[in-house]
């Protein structure tokens, strides 16, 4: 059974290479494909919840000579997070690209990106990570650029350079590691690292240039016009899936190998860069012209709150207030992983029938389609956090570490950044009020808008009552795991 | 063995940082490619430094694995790039 | 899961089902939409009796379930939530039809009645809520489902009305998110416990409780409309006449005042807020909206808005009786409760119907109404008189307990000072109507007038429903003493609040 | 003595290298950035054979210099065609310019200060002797092979896929170029020769990896070079199949190879990609030659830049 992790990387794989031979057929292997890996990533689940973590030596070398791949609580709720958006993003994608020409070639890339999200989330040796890394970002940067329109590629450009930046400054601390404790391995890496010039270096390059791939505050502005300029499917994988894999990483690094001995002033920094992030994002969602632009810097915000949620775990001491918070961490990206990609789709609807997504004159479209609008609304609740939401959870449980740590201002922050958010969101809701004709059809195109609508209520009803099983399942399997090996 | 491996880890390091510097900086797209590569490189020369064992015995060949998979993965981002920036000058004719 | 416990949640979901399913009806199926509501709206009647019955002898009928560690969603049917779910079913099947007569033929009501059922799903929840948590969530549910109510007509007013209610009521449950963690984090839980969960809490802690009871009240405090954040509420009057009427009576402004009794009550206790010198506090904000509501209300021409602003000084009545110590004054309070919403809703469907069939809107063209549409004047007058507080009708009970109330409290130099200012410019704000009404000639048609078939002076789903409501709040007053009556259950509620 | 000649060969190197890369990167001419480039990328190699590392000189010097300088120089004869002039753009230092000098000169100490502190007291030696302890179990006898090929053959499976990555987005993109001159008398009895030398030395490359430095991607590099030689001499395909279905199936040969190895495995009841120890030599050569043929087709198709000019309707001119 445990070759459930393999499975999991390789389905999309192969359906990647039968699109890449067979384009006529790539729309259904496509939705197969992703079907398969919900299916492979229910089997880990129950698997890691059953037995704990599992650790799988790919090509049977032990830990330190060969590769291991490790899935534990966080890594296989990401991964069911993201086979869940897939299978949904595949199926509006195959009517969204029924008639471009695009089809031919956004299929292999999708699946291949895919393979990428779930060897990087079940990745546990360092330079295995930096080649997923690379692998997620070319194809995102290939797929941002998929139109061939000026405005993609440009941000397609920036989006690689930079993203080429980040994966340096990762390789760079990879190579100080090496070169210090002569091992690659997570876990026995963790046994070796003590504080010192080396270990320093190597997180600070590590975390700086996940920071740029995670598109935190400084960082930022590679991310709107990608994400805006690509079309809709796409924007909705790089929104909830891409940027939050390179934050699994930096949770990941800093809560195993980094976390207990170099915390120190990282987190305070940390704190600072996710409030801006949170405010600035927010703002800019404020003024934007585009429903995707909006969505685009609501992304920026959402970063900024996961990235507080961090430099305050990282300041609590082990115990059960650090795992509740890890948990409501969880909660709220997987929320926002669910509504944000519900959002782009809805979007993607607009824009298709209206052929632009600019806010102001969206009343005709958003009244037209009634069951985009709630899709819209949905998503919309949970993007600020407001109740039966996961995000409402997560908020609650930010809101109560920063009083747990008596740090005011990142509380008003938070509340601050929710107002914000309900100001942008309400403001495009607010067109759903015209008078135009009531539409006939309450479903104007089902194959795309189900799927967007399933999301969004995942994101809402789903993680906002039925979240009870996930903190017991995160509090076993993430504190428990790494101590054993 | 440690005097080799320290100047060659410590040029690595000077170009590394210097590549970064122009990489970061407003220049035209295939120089900043150019300095993306140059960056890369010198990482790659930390990495063989570090696994250089003196003239006598064999080096480490695991960063030797490392840098070759480092080398084919930069050249695809390189690719990648150039196509892009072409795509940029020139659209292609069938828009 | 024995039926105890989940009748509280077939209650809930016997709107929120038909609700929902309302939504995806086309446009045109008028039947079935009617049909859905009013069996909505019996089931949750006859639920609604069983749970009173229960109630009644000291049954527990009690859901819950943990959403998250330490965050539990739980519904709970004590007394006081019995008696405001009671309120809002009633008053929402009275509604339902006033609002089918009313929508006759305007557009989007399959999206009205959606959000219309939705809206008291989230009231029946918070009525029923266990903890501040649950209750925070109905709160918020609350405000997502009346938005789209208030915008519901689409002119530029409408959406700017329900954005500015938007604004209000959003920053308010930001606030009172913010308090709740507060609180929660220092104490631990937040269940509604009668007598109150602060009792054993070390001194310490009395500053920041303070400012938690602060923050608290001005979260609540937005959709109880006190004064400074009372806004939205004159604003929020373009919606169409079902919708404020539900709102002003039943739903919004009700969840706050329902919220204001909670924390006291059951949160803080009514003892451990005295000592800490809260109740004075309260008291004083709710004197200054009674006060600066009724004078509002003495200068506004538009018919509704006067409403409006009564309503914003009959809600701090509430807050008043939660703020003086004893038992009397909280039956005053938590009785009026229910008079104020069966008096206020009378009130706007009289206006509705003066709206609908007349088109008048202003006071000023209301000269002899009662002549052309006897009926909704007579109701309307019940309702009036009963906001003065002349005896029989409703209004007059709550009134004397305040005042009694006050006196054994020993605040009653400043208390009834205030209750009778009130009383006499509420008068100087009604009579003028009422007079104008019966006593002056009309001066030639009406602005907009529709005669319509059947004989009657209106629409017949519009005139019965406020005659009803209008014998409602004269039985409530008449019928105080007799079993099962608001009175008496709010006597039952006192005293288990007060432990005797 | 010795020591001495080896120090001053150190220094010489050190110090061209480090001069070709500033001058790489600082000269104002685009076209003398990418000449210096290369010749920074062959010094490099050298550096590589002086660390005693040489499989890296060999890629570096087809992949990392080769392949990448022809791409950059393809790219150069677009960009001066479609913007006329040599782009020899002056570059102003702004205030922003000296910060990030100052910046970088931090960044400099650190990691210098860092790698001296991780190599001067280093408790944990690399995992050298692992590797070689773990070597006749691995089935080749060249260290680098075994680790790229057993040991760490995941690694190589997904770094396959992204050279394949790069290559659909290229193909994506869809930039059509024109095609070079028939060559003249010179150049084509230089390709009639050297090309099929480079298909040996491929061959030889591809066989040699198992007991000495060489491989897959250093063979598919060599034998990539031959196709964008033909290309250079007018060849107009390059040496690719004409039929895109064989096309697509060469792309995705080295990828597919590797997975249905992995997975025939797994069936066996062994891990994924776990070599039972009999066959492990011979399934290793068997992924190099499909790992070859796959990098050889993806490289040259990088260097074409997908399209092949007029191609026929939209579903065939993707490649």
């Amino acid at each position: 059974m445990i070759d459930a992790l393999i499975w999991v990387i390789l389905i999309p794989l192969l359906g990647g290479l039968v699109a890449v031979l067979f384009p006529r057929i790539a729309g259904i292997t496509g939705i197969l494909s992703t079907a398969g890996m919900v299916f492979a990533c229910l089997v880990l689940i129950k698997l890691v919840a059953d037995s704990g973590p599992q650790v799988y030596l790919v090509g049977g070398w032990s830990a330190g000579l060969g590769i291991s791949l490790y899935a534990d609580g966080l890594s296989s709720l990401f991964l069911l997070m993201t086979a869940m958006i897939a299978l949904a993003v595949s199926i509006y994608a195959s009517s969204y690209f029924r008639q471009s020409h695009l089809r031919l070639h956004y299929w292999p890339l999708w699946l291949l990106l895919l393979s990428a999200l779930s060897a990087l989330l079940l990745a546990s040796d360092l330079f295995n990570i930096y080649v997923t890394l690379e692998l997620l970002g070319i194809s995102a940067v290939a797929l941002t650029a998929l139109d061939g329109k000026r405005p993609a590629v440009e941000a397609a450009v920036r989006y690689l350079v930079l993203g080429l930046l980040g994966s340096l400054g990762f390789l760079a601390g990879v190579a100080l590691l090496y070169a210090a404790y002569g091992s690659l391995d997570l876990a026995t890496l963790a046994t070796r690292i003590q504080p010192g010039a080396a270990s320093w270096a190597a997180a600070a390059l590590m975390t700086a240039g996940l920071m740029i791939k995670t598109a935190l505050f400084p960082m930022h502005f590679w991310l709107p016009p990608a994400h805006a300029n690509a079309p809709a499917p796409v924007s909705a994988a790089l929104s909830a899936l891409v940027v939050k894999a390179a934050f699994y990483l930096v949770l990941r690094l800093w809560l195993d190998l980094f976390g207990v001995s170099l915390s120190g002033g990282v987190s305070t920094l940390i704190g600072l860069l996710g409030a801006a992030a949170v405010l600035w994002g927010s703002w800019c969602a404020l003024q934007a012209e585009r429903l995707k632009v909006l969505a685009a810097y609501s992304t920026v915000a959402q970063i900024g709150y996961l990235f507080i949620f961090l430099a305050l775990i990282l300041e609590m001491p082990v115990g059960i207030p650090r795992d509740e918070a890890i948990a409501g961490l969880m909660l709220m990206a997987l929320s926002h992983g669910f509504a944000k990609s519900a959002f782009f789709l809805s979007t993607g609807i607009i824009q298709q029938r209206q052929g632009h997504d600019r806010i102001k004159e969206l009343a005709g479209a958003v009244q037209g389609m009634p069951v985009t609008t709630f899709t819209l609304a949905l998503a919309g609740i949970a993007l600020i956090g407001l109740p039966i939401s996961g995000a409402f959870l997560g908020k609650w449980q930010l809101i109560d570490g920063a009083l747990y740590l008596h740090d005011w201002l990142l509380a008003l922050v938070v509340l601050a950044g929710s107002l914000l958010a309900s100001a942008y969101i309400f403001r495009v809701l607010g067109q759903a009020f015209g008078n135009s004709p009531y539409p006939t059809k309450v479903l104007s195109i089902g194959m795309q808008e189900i799927p967007a609508m399933v999301l969004a209520l995942i994101a809402t009803l789903v993680l906002g009552l039925a979240s009870g099983p996930i903190w017991p399942f995160l509090e076993v399997t993430v504190m428990s795991g790494r101590a054993g090996m | 063995m440690l005097s080799v491996q320290m100047i060659y880890g410590l040029a690595g390091v000077l170009l590394f940082t210097f590549a970064l510097r122009v990489a970061l900086s407003q220049v035209a797209f295939l120089r900043r490619v150019l300095a993306i590569n140059v960056a890369g490189a010198g990482l790659f020369l930390v990495f063989i430094s570090a696994a250089y064992k003196g003239a006598g015995q064999p080096a480490d060949p695991v960063p030797h694995a490392l840098v070759l998979t480092g080398i084919v993965v930069a050249f695809s981002a390189t690719a990648l790039a150039i196509a892009l920036a072409r795509r940029l000058h020139r659209p292609s004719d069938d828009d | 899961m024995s039926f105890d416990n989940l009748l509280p949640v077939f209650i809930v979901m016997s709107s929120l089902v038909p609700g929902v399913m309302i939504f995806f009806l086309r446009e045109g199926s008028h039947r079935i939409r009617t049909l859905l509501n009013l069996l909505g709206a019996f089931l949750k009647l006859l639920l609604v009796g069983i749970m009173i019955w229960g109630v009644f002898h000291e049954r527990v009928y009690e859901t819950q379930f943990l959403i998250a560690p330490g965050l539990e969603f739980r519904l709970h049917a004590d007394a006081l939530s019995v008696l405001f779910v009671t309120l809002s079913t009633v008053l929402w099947m009275v509604t339902t039809i006033y609002a089918i007569g009313y929508l006759e033929n305007s557009p989007h009501r399959s999206r009205f009645f959606g959000f219309f059922s939705l809206c008291v799903t989230a009231t029946v929840g918070l009525a029923l809520a266990g903890n501040l948590f649950t209750f925070l969530i109905f709160y918020e549910v609350l405000t997502l489902v009346t938005y789209p109510l208030v915008a519901h007509r689409g002119t530029p007013e409408a959406i700017r009305g329900a954005r500015i209610y938007l604004t209000y009521t959003l920053v308010g449950g930001a606030v009172l998110l913010f308090g709740i963690i507060w609180l929660k984090s220092l104490v631990g839980t937040v269940a509604f416990v009668q007598g109150g969960i602060l009792g054993a809490v070390d001194p310490a802690l009395y500053p920041q409780l303070k400012i938690i009871f602060l923050l608290l009240m001005i979260g609540l405090g937005v959709k109880a409309a006190i004064v400074p954040l009372h806004g939205w509420l004159p604003k929020a009057m373009v919606a169409p006449a079902p919708v404020s009427a539900l709102l002003h009576a039943v739903a919004v402004v009700k969840a706050g005042a329902f919220g204001i009794i909670r924390v006291v009550y059951d949160v803080y206790g009514v003892e451990f807020a005295h000592e800490l010198g809260l109740l004075i506090a309260l008291g004083i904000a709710a004197s200054i909206t009674i006060i600066y509501g009724s004078l509002r209300a003495l200068s506004q021409d538009n018919l509704k808005k006067r409403l409006a602003y009564s309503t914003i000084s009959q809600v701090s009545y509430i807050a008043l009786g939660a703020s003086i110590l004893g038992p009397v004054a909280t039956i005053g309070g938590v009785v009026h409760l229910v008079h104020q919403g069966i008096m206020k809703i009378t009130l706007f469907f009289a206006a509705g119907n003066y709206a609908e069939t007349l088109g008048v809107h202003k006071i000023s063209e209301m000269d002899g109404i009662g002549k052309r549409m006897p009926g909704t004047t007579l109701a309307f007058t019940m309702g009036a008189l009963g906001m003065i507080g002349v005896p029989p009708v409703a209004g007059f009970i709550t009134k004397w307990y305040l005042g009694v109330g006050a006196l054994n409290a020993g605040v009653g130099q400043w208390i009834l000072p205030v209750l009778l200012l009130s009383s006499l410019l509420n008068a100087a704000y009604f009579l003028p109507i009422l007079y104008r009404a019966w006593f002056k000639e009309s001066q030639g048609a009406w602005p907009d007038e529709r005669i319509p078939a059947g004989g009657l002076e209106t629409h017949g789903a519009l005139l019965w429903p406020p005659i009803i409501t209008a014998i409602m709040a004269l039985a409530v007053g008449l019928l105080a003493a007799a079993p099962y009556s608001p009175l008496e259950w709010v006597q039952l509620i006192a005293y288990r609040e007060y432990g005797q | 003595m010795e020591a001495l000649i080896w120090t001053v060969f150190d220094f010489l190197l050190i110090t061209a290298m480090l001069a070709l890369g500033w001058s790489a990167l600082s000269t104002h001419s685009l076209r003398r950035g990418i000449a210096l480039f290369i010749a920074f990328g062959l010094l490099l190699s050298l550096v590589w054979v002086r660390l005693r590392a040489p499989d890296i000189a060999l890629a570096e010097a087809a992949i990392g210099t080769g392949l990448t300088g022809a791409l950059l120089l393809a790219a150069l004869r677009d960009e001066e065609s479609a913007a006329g002039a040599a782009s020899t753009e002056k570059p102003k230092n702004t205030i922003a310019d000296y910060l990030l000098i100052a910046a970088t000169v931090i960044l400099a100490l650190i990691l210098g200060w860092a790698l001296i502190d991780a190599l001067m007291n280093r408790q944990y030696s690399g995992l050298a002797n692992e590797v070689f302890t773990q070597l006749d179990r691995s089935g080749v006898t060249n260290p680098v092979t075994a680790v790229l090929l057993n040991f760490r053959a995941y690694d190589t499976f997904l770094e396959l896929a992204v050279l394949l990555v790069a290559v659909l987005g290229i193909r994506s993109l869809n930039v059509s170029r024109r095609p070079y001159l028939k060559a003249g008398l010179v150049l084509s009895g230089l390709t009639v020769w050297l090309v099929p030398v480079l298909i040996v030395i491929s061959a030889y490359l591809l066989w040699v990896g198992a007991h000495a430095p060489g491989g897959a991607f250093q063979s598919g590099a060599v034998l990539a070079a031959a196709g964008v030689l033909l290309r250079l001499s007018g060849y107009h395909g390059a040496g690719l199949p004409a039929r895109i279905v064989i096309r697509r199936a060469l792309m995705i040969v080295g990828v597919l190879v590797f997975a249905i190895i992995g997975l025939g495995l797994m069936v066996l009841g062994r891990g994924f990609l776990e070599y039972p120890l009999a066959w492990s030599g011979s399934l290793i050569l068997g992924i190099e030659t499909a790992a070859t043929l796959s990098i050889a087709v993806t490289l040259i198709m990088a260097f074409l830049a997908g399209e092949t000019g007029r191609a026929g309707n939209q579903e065939d001119s993707s490649c």
